[in-house]
């Protein structure tokens, strides 16, 4: 990537790099959903960003930064159940939303704004708190490093989220869930990171570049 | 390694509710569109649609029970997760009697977020809608579960209950307290000696040692919060029976009902063994045994363990629980 | 390894039978000493008593079918072994009507001896007896196969037709009679993804490479004489459908029933789409689909696999298959 | 084993013997079984010598050498399925038969004689032909050793019995079943040995001494 600049066709970029990074771990992250869940995560997050596809492609002429989030949002609320497929969907929508009042190109303002938005809906939705082991625990400091960015590029401030999500990420393997299917495992879930947060740290990487594994260092764009 | 029957990835679940479309075409219609089912005959002093829902992978539950006397509509979602909530929002303008539609909803995260998004359209929409929550299950009841108990075998015997009620012309709000009310006198605990196959891989979901069990198994196949030795059936049957009934505590003259049910591949050789045994441990405690069914209701996929849920079935509930019924997976 | 719930060696079936006693108490009467089931409500037109047995393993076969408008009598022996001689003598004297008793026997070499021997001594009796041999398995009809085709699927099916006949009082060699014409007008396929447990050790009866598919099984769980690949269900299904049919070659206005039956441990959802292809394949050869049932109604354990069965029904054998049953397993 | 004469005692040691043997190569015979059957045959078996031991312990008394196989004959016939159960209850009845008209010990020529009906009452019954894959291809070179031991003790005749049905054991792994389950397997089950045949072999085996294995060399008494 060579542009610090999140216009329509760089942000519907940003959805099919996701989209292709999800089909390339979808196996891990079931695996990851086997250990602690009930082994469909990667299926579910699979199936969003493949029903989000068809209103990606049909998005035709020059579109706003905000239209292809908005495509994601709704495929994900619309079409996909399970617990993490609204989630993400209402993460979606807040950015969608954010973005559409910043202009034709995302400020790091807009981001920030969106995603708090998105992580409060989350949080009203399914009623939990850090430190339950879920993607809210990605989310959370995925959040605070896009408002601490204040005045850096988007694509800064979306490494930041990014660095900031791993991080969550590497916090939840050590957590017991008292959320979400893990907690029905109790301390058998130890050690094991959270398929969802997992999630949530690959929407953030795959913004600035390509991300080719589970690793917690995404390839700077 | 055990293949699914299929004929490809993600086929599994679409082919099978067209194919149980067209089996049950005379019980049950299905909205090709939005997935979900509706029952072709349903009483005409029934003021409130009943619908439910939930991940694939329990058969019969849910769409097994659409039809005359329980369920008027069933959304069934992928294999484990939840229907969406666009789903569940038709599927509750299709049925919504009178006095609106009542949500039978197992308490998952998943479901509960789903049922939760189609609720308040629906309260958009100005249909009436509310909600009865299924959380049965024993093993969940700690502490360090902040979701809660899990919903699990009991919900068949809530859809059947409310049906029965339904059929009486009672209303929504009446028909959402009887369904908590049912529901809180309730307790399922599963045990599995082998895990189900995962659909995506064929293989086992997780691994037990020969003559280990999973105690306290859910219905999504999930590993236990722990491990113990198979050992004799009839124990087993016995500490399992005994913390449901030290849950609930039925009164000596209390009509209990039993649910002895199969989450897959055990075969009917053993289920009938283990309604022998608690059979024997109801009979000991002097506990009144009204009812019973053994078989498989409630599943998850081809795990290979049994439920055992007991309903202290107290005011009407039995009567309700024994009104007619007329669906594709129970009929009497 | 996947232990069964049992409490010891040898106590699986025996616990089975008393549990399924109690929990049938108002269907079926067990006899403690031989251990036969009879029905307690049965037709006052009947002049023949109806009776089946074989191997456990296979449930709901035959103790579900026990009850009005089907059985009056089922022998269970112990796992995949007939029962024996003096179990069916007793059974078949209990249930003797003024005509005297049919035998429905699965062709199996063990079951043909036991039934046989008992038929002598019911003959010394002065009891009068007949026997319809159901061989309705198209893989064991082969040049190299002395002992004939093998009796699977379609006994279920024979038994209901020949339940809804002796319900209108018909003689015992017209009941025979009916029985071995039915039977011809059935054939079964059936195949296994992956073998049942035995009980014997908790560990699959047979290994199969991920992907692989016995194709021909029985229902005991042994090998089928080739191994092919899995595929794509659909064309599992038209493979398999086309074999019967062409065996079968119903004329176009032949009313055909149709069994799909899951051999223990094949999840609903499979049932379900493979029933659906099914419809395609009869669709497309215009075969008139009357009847069908979707289920596990004649099993292996716990074998990962399923069966097809097609009976035309021609005659008034569909106005038999459809005449009113109550029994343990089956009801309309 | 020091004596050659069978009376009751020595016939009713054979018996329990025979048991003995039974219990010990049960889930030799079931794997047999599981490879050409459907794995039942060692139950089979021992379910039957397992119900004929109450009927042998119950023997009190001075009794011929017909009581002790009788016993066996009455629990095979009644209480055991299966297809081996009731066949070899009929070599029982037969042998039992013959042996109550031989007097207080078991003579060559009524062994010979019993094993002879037994093996006509069995084929009667099963319309097996040799070469068929049964038993019914260890019964009939058994009984062509007894028949031709005319003038040898009984035990010398049972041990060229055993010898020749361990030949006919040998024989049936080459052969493609044509009768009982393993007919089903067509070729499948060509190298593996018919367990109902080693059943018969064990039977003959160990009347003359403590059998071992599923080896087709007893040793001799
Ligand atoms: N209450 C909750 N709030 C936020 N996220 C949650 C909650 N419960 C579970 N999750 C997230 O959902 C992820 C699992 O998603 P998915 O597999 O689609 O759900 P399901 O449990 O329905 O199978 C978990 O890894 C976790 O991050
Ligand atoms: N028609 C027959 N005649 C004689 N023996 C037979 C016949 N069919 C099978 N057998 C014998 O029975 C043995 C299997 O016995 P068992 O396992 O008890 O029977 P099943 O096949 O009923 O499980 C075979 O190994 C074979 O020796
Ligand atoms: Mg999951
Ligand atoms: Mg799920
Ligand atoms: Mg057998
Ligand atoms: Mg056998």
């Amino acid at each position: 990537m060579t542009t610090d600049t999140f216009d329509g066709l760089r942000t519907h970029d940003w959805m099919r790099r996701f989209a292709e990074l999800v089909y390339a771990t979808e196996a891990e992250l079931t695996a990851l959903d086997q250990q602690a869940g009930d082994g469909d995560f990667g299926t579910n997050l699979a199936a969003g960003v493949s029903a989000a596809g068809p209103l990606l492609d049909r998005m035709g002429g020059p579109v706003g930064p905000a239209e292809p989030l908005g495509a994601m949002a709704t495929a994900f609320l619309d079409e996909i159940g399970g617990t993490s497929g609204p989630l993400f969907g209402l993460l979606f929508q807040a950015l969608s939303r954010a973005a559409a009042g910043s202009g034709p190109t995302l400020t790091t303002a807009a981001l920030a704004e969106g995603a708090t938005q998105g992580l409060a809906a989350i949080r009203r939705v399914g009623d939990a708190s850090p430190g339950d082991k879920t993607l809210v625990d990605a989310l959370t400091p995925a959040v605070a490093a896009l408002r601490a960015a204040e005045g850096a590029s988007p694509a800064t401030a979306l490494a930041a989220a990014a660095d900031g999500a791993w991080q969550g990420v590497r916090d939840t393997a050590s957590l017991t869930a008292r959320m979400g299917r893990a907690s029905y495992l109790g301390e058998r879930a130890s050690g094991i990171p959270d398929p969802g947060a997992v999630g949530v740290a690959l929407f953030f990487a795959s913004a600035n570049g390509a991300v080719r594994a589970l690793a917690p260092a995404p390839e700077p764009g | 390694m055990a293949g699914y029957f299929e004929n490809g990835p993600g086929d599994l679940v679409p082919d099978a509710l067209s194919g149980f479309a067209r089996a049950h075409a005379d019980l049950v219609a299905h909205d090709p569109v939005d997935g979900f089912f509706t029952a072709r005959h349903s009483s005409a002093a029934r003021r409130v649609g009943l619908l439910s829902g939930g991940g694939s992978g329990h058969e019969p539950l849910h769409a097994g029970y659409v039809g005359a006397g329980m369920l008027d509509a069933a959304c069934p979602g992928r294999v484990f997760a939840s229907p969406h909530n666009r789903q569940i929002f038709r599927a509750s303008g299709a049925v919504a009697g009178p006095e609106g539609v009542l949500h039978i909803v197992k308490n998952y995260t998943g479901d509960r977020i789903n049922f939760g998004i189609a609720a308040e359209r629906l309260a958009d929409a100005g249909i009436a809608c509310a909600r009865v929550l299924v959380d049965d299950d024993l093993a969940s009841d700690s502490e360090g579960v902040a979701a809660g108990r899990r919903g699990t075998g009991a919900t068949m015997l809530v859809e059947k209950v409310l049906g029965g009620a339904a059929d009486t012309g009672m209303g929504l709000d009446a028909l959402a307290e009887l369904g908590t009310a049912v529901t809180s006198r309730c307790r399922t605990l599963a045990a599995a000696s082998a895990a189900h196959h995962a659909p995506a891989t064929g293989e086992p979901a997780f691994g037990l040692l020969p003559g280990e069990l999973e105690y306290g198994v859910g219905i999504h196949g999930e590993r236990a919060d722990r491990t113990r030795s198979q050992g004799r059936v009839g124990a087993l049957v016995e500490d399992m029976a005994g913390a449901l009934l030290d849950a609930l505590r039925p009164g000596p003259d209390d009509p209990v009902v039993a649910l002895v049910n199969g989450l897959g591949s055990v075969t009917s050789l053993e289920l009938y063994g283990i309604f022998g045994e608690l059979g024997r441990v109801l009979d000991a405690r002097r506990v009144r045994l009204a009812r019973h069914l053994v078989g498989n209701y409630v599943t998850a996929l081809d795990m290979r363990g049994f439920s055992l849920t007991l309903m202290v079935a107290d005011g009407d509930t039995l009567d309700f629980y024994d009104a007619p019924v007329r669906t594709p997976a129970l009929s009497w």
